[in-house]
């Protein structure tokens, strides 16, 4: 199973299991999603459920909003973060103070769903990785699944939250392959995942860059460096208990973030380690992030702005090569 | 899509519309006043000139429908029945106040009336009532959604794609511009090249009309046509309703942009004068019976103040309260 | 607004038009034989089907005119001028590309030709174009601004603002709107209550026609007297360009939202098609003609992919010169 | 002369010193500004060129981008930087990236002003404190004048820049009386300046803030504390040598602003610290942000949401009591 078709199997579930579900938005139905993640979908479930819309991205997420506040349980999705930003007054203004400024009296179980990321040479305006930056709105939740598992059953924990809960896909990880461990039929949109295990340092990340940073301690252990690497999972709310356990274990953190790097969340999470474990840390937090560039088109360029994993080996390296001054 | 007017309308009726007006304006203008005492902060849009157009709809319109609105809306709160009280304690920002105190002028809501809220980002709301006119939709609700906001929000991206696709989709919502010629200080006609925005409505192939705003009875009139057609599945239809604000724009406002003589021309033209002069001129009401509904009004008014200076205030403990949702969805 | 066929074109002006098509045509077919190769990467947006609409609009248009262009826009580049072998290294990501490497397919510049540039998000280039009109009427300039979009565009909220802004201040804007029915998989009457895109124009008050895409002369004449008109100070205008794409949206399109049967018909009404028969019907053009206009394009692509091959990259330690500007403003 | 006298005489001297300049913007003209900013300029200067726009942000500030490219020089006021998320799009992938999309070809010489910031009882939709978000973007300067001087020549700065500039005008400083230092007739947007200076612990703060930063020194000078206070003036680029030099001196730092916590400004800044002076350190970064709630009404709860002297002062103080774990 890739990810795209868990992506693909939970929307299923999801439309399967609750008829106030309903998939919207640009090219989602005929053509199949743009990244075919919907592909069938419109002959299953029909146009009513599965919802063509035209390139009106504000008015249909807007619509979403009011669906979510008339009862509905949208899934809205857009294209790719990139558009978002023609939906983010209705983003900010209005999904994530609804049910504050009611005073409680409205919420809005909306789940958008975005592709998100660089990497296939799609160029600035179709290259950014803004979830942490939205992460820093209060009322929203950011998730980044990662996993074929979370890809999986993500979903449906968003759709079970009463909030707006906005998903982001990274493009790169579609054809990813893989399996849900058996037995596997729920998951939490709370808790931050140790994917492998280590003593020696900290990698915290989430989405694609969960596999760089793997590929990377598999380097680095072949040099006896047991990096351990913490998948966030969600980055709004920050799990800061699973952070700051491994962090303590570890000693030393090291975060890996495709956003630009200034007013990255990879500063937010260095900013909650000194805040929070200080006196525990045996050199200061380094990152690795994107280039403070709008990401060019050419090959050599766009790798040369990205975090990868030697760039991450080298982080890794000068971090543990800083130990003892803490 | 204008309708020839209704019959004469009986002293009930008559005495009914005249009372909300009045109430309205009896709030508006308190509402005036408390500002200046500081009891009210904030920005603060008041309605005074444009209540024939929240009476008449409110009248014409059902329990189970939606309603969206603007950050000028104490009018449309008042006349979709969210109680006064309420209203006034969330302009002292009180824990009584119907948004909680955390909404302030601009964010009065009401769920139990299907009042969605003020919103104070011009034409933000349009967005949200398509999505509940496709809720009201999809589960075969009977309701549909009348959605208010200003001439000045025509110029919005917003207005383009929410008109679109509600006519699109064949959604039940009934726009309800309130074309009172400016936007701030912005005269329509520099904010548009087409000001008959009827016009833009049927480029979507929407029904439109224009209407007399300062007349409930033509206000209540072209609602109730409109909302029958939409209620049967006809789609979405627009009303342009003809109006003026009385005062400034918001408390802030020297009112540069136009001439004192406008606004006089237009106060002689307004919905609870030409209301008075008609209800009279038929017959149906005597000068006691208006003093009547005047009193009454700043009775309601003057409890309303009582219970917001009663209230409780939201404890400081509460404040990240709701940022999330309590409940389950 | 639409006028009378111009008279039939001589040999010269038949040829020049033919020959600006098969140069298009040839290029993009190659491109779509390079991407198979993995030389270009990214999004790829061909234009084969709609040469007409950019050859015949860019031979109207003066080289004082500014263009602001789609995604969609190699069609557009070799129309206004750029040279081919910029183009392609550009498709590349080598340092001599038009845009240095930096943009690709889908953000061809050529400020010294007025080409402001593909924009890859959808509309996004309308609000530029109006900006672009009122410098070059704040600066009494004699060039207008010609504007592409798709159908897409139509709905977004940026074509709403944009339109209303450039009629609102008469800016010298063209909206040229190339109509090829599709938004990736979107057909135009599902993402549109009114699918006249003229009629939306005109709900600005702005002029508008609909024009026959695939006829590269009547482009042509509709260009020339909607720019002669906006030129002249007489407001914006716009034209629908009737057209269709022949190939994918892009090339991870399986086209699962259109028959093979309509895109045979459309290409049996093709732009380079139609004007080939209709020059050999006039006597104007012998098939060794046309042989040689085909083998002269063929050979301009050759050069032009040997001069991207043999290009340089841009040195990485370049990556993040121009993120802000080097020259004083 | 107040900061709103000030704005407006920056105003009155681009548009007499340059024929490029104009100013553009919803009720800019005949109402005289929405903060009675550029009351007076249309009589002086004419419709031409003090330009009343539609309520349509995303068309009037590409417009400005446009025109920009097209050889003017304009000033867009958006009326709050609320009203700019319908403009972000132009913002993020047109302003932000045209220069370095096009090869270096293009560059983008748009000032846009917004007042900005929370504290006047508006409520969740009108008090955003987004100038630190706007600070993630490559290709942007943001600014923040928060001194008369600021106010009367980072005007003329930015238009001679030829990037993007945005400032963001703090709503709470247009009634600030003040003056210009005699003779001084220009600043710059590349430092950041000590508005008092200090030697116990750094307060690195920008805009309002300021003034709740000074008013907190005084405070602490009476209980034997001497705070530096840092205006950064500039958030994007950072003037990181600014920063250190100041945090190296007094070896403490407390970063004051006024945007949501979670990745706010103040998390780059204590990150940069991290990085850059972590062994310099005595005691872990502290920051004083807005409470992560869309901002409420209510005059106590906004209060409470907002960052005051009373918590910076408290900040300082656990700072120092934290003193020699570093
Ligand atoms: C998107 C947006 N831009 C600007 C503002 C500032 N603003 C508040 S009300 C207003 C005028 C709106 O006029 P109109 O829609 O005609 O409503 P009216 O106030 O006349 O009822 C403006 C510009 C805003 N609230 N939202
Ligand atoms: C704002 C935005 N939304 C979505 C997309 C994804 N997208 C790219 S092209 C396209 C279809 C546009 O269709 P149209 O405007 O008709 O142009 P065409 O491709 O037919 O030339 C879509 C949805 C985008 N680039 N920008
Ligand atoms: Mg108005
Ligand atoms: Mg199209």
């Amino acid at each position: 199973m890739t990810y795209r078709d868990a992506v693909h199997e939970a929307l299923r579930d999801a439309l399967q299991a609750d008829p106030r579900v309903f998939l919207m938005g640009e090219d989602v139905g005929r053509y199949g999603g743009s990244y075919a993640v919907s592909k069938g979908l419109l002959e299953e479930f029909g146009p009513e459920r599965i919802r063509d819309t035209p390139l009106s991205e504000s008015a249909f997420v807007g619509a979403g909003i009011g669906a979510a506040l008339g009862g509905l349980r949208p899934i809205v999705e857009v294209m790719t973060v990139n558009f978002s930003l023609l939906a983010l007054d209705q983003i900010v203004n209005n999904a994530a103070t609804l049910s504050h400024m009611s005073g409680g009296q409205l919420s809005v179980p909306l789940v958008i769903r975005l592709a998100t990321g660089a990497g296939r040479q799609l160029a600035a305006q179709h290259s950014h990785s803004l979830e942490g930056w939205y992460a820093h709105i209060p009322g929203l939740r950011i998730c980044a699944p990662a996993t074929i598992e979370d890809a999986r059953f993500m979903l449906a924990a968003a759709l079970a939250c009463p909030d707006p809960v906005l998903l982001f896909e990274h493009l790169y990880l579609y054809n990813m392959e893989g399996g849900v461990p058996p037995g596997l039929e729920r998951v939490d949109l709370e808790h931050a995942a140790i994917r492998r295990a280590g003593k020696d340092v900290t990698l915290i990340t989430y989405g694609w860059s969960l596999y760089k940073c793997l590929t990377a301690a598999e380097a680095l252990a072949a040099q006896g460096i047991e990096a351990e690497v913490l998948d966030l999972r969600t980055l709004r709310p920050l799990d800061d208990a699973a952070i700051m356990a491994s962090v303590r274990r570890t000693r030393r953190a090291v975060i890996v973030d495709e956003g630009w790097r200034s007013g990255s969340l990879s500063a937010e999470l260095t900013t909650r380690i000194v805040e929070q474990a200080f006196y525990d840390l045996e050199a200061p937090v380094a990152r690795v992030c994107t280039a403070e560039v709008p990401v060019p088109y050419a090959k050599h360029l766009e790798d040369a702005a990205l975090p990868g994993p030697a760039a991450i080996e080298a982080a890794v390296r000068s971090v543990l090569a800083r130990d003892g001054g803490g | 899509m204008s309708e020839a007017h209704e019959p004469a309308p009986t002293r009930e009726e008559g005495l009914a519309l005249l009372r909300e007006m009045l109430r309205i304006r009896a709030f508006e203008d308190r509402c005036y006043r408390l500002y200046g005492e500081m009891k009210i902060r904030g920005f603060l849009h008041l309605y005074n000139g444009e209540e024939a157009v929240a009476v008449g709809t409110m009248q014409a319109l059902e329990p189970s429908d939606a309603i969206v609105s603007t950050y000028r809306e104490h009018g449309h709160a008042i006349a979709r029945g969210i109680p006064m009280d309420r209203i006034m304690a969330e302009l002292y920002g009180k824990q009584t106040g119907c948004s909680r105190g955390r909404g302030g002028s601009m964010h009065l809501f009401d769920a139990s009336r299907g009042f969605y809220g003020g919103n104070a980002i011009v034409a933000g709301g349009l967005p949200i009532a398509v999505g509940l006119a496709l809720a009201q939709a999809l589960q075969h609700h009977r309701g549909i959604t009348a959605c208010f906001f200003g001439d000045g929000a025509v110029a919005e991206g917003e207005f383009h794609e929410s008109l679109n696709l509600a006519a699109l989709w064949r959604l039940p919502v009934l726009f309800l511009c309130e074309n009172n010629l400016y936007a701030m200080g912005t005269a329509l006609d520099r904010a548009q090249a087409e000001t008959d925005i009827t016009t833009k409505a049927r480029a979507y192939r929407m029904e439109a009309a224009a209407v007399d705003g300062m007349d409930v009875f033509a206000v209540g009139a072209a609602v109730r046509s409109a909302a029958r057609r939409v209620r049967a599945g006809g789609g979405p239809a627009l009303l342009e309703m003809r109006t003026y604000r009385f005062r400034a724009h918001s408390m802030f406002d020297p009112q540069l942009y136009r001439d004192k003589a406008e606004i006089e021309a237009w106060q002689e033209r307004g919905p609870v004068i030409t209301l008075t002069r008609r209800l009279k001129a038929l017959g149906l009401m005597s000068e006691e019976d208006y003093q009547r509904l005047e009193r009454e009004a700043q009775t309601e008014v003057d409890a309303a103040v009582r219970f917001a200076e009663g209230s409780p205030w939201e404890p400081v403990s509460e404040l990240e309260r709701f940022v999330y949702a309590e409940r389950a969805s």
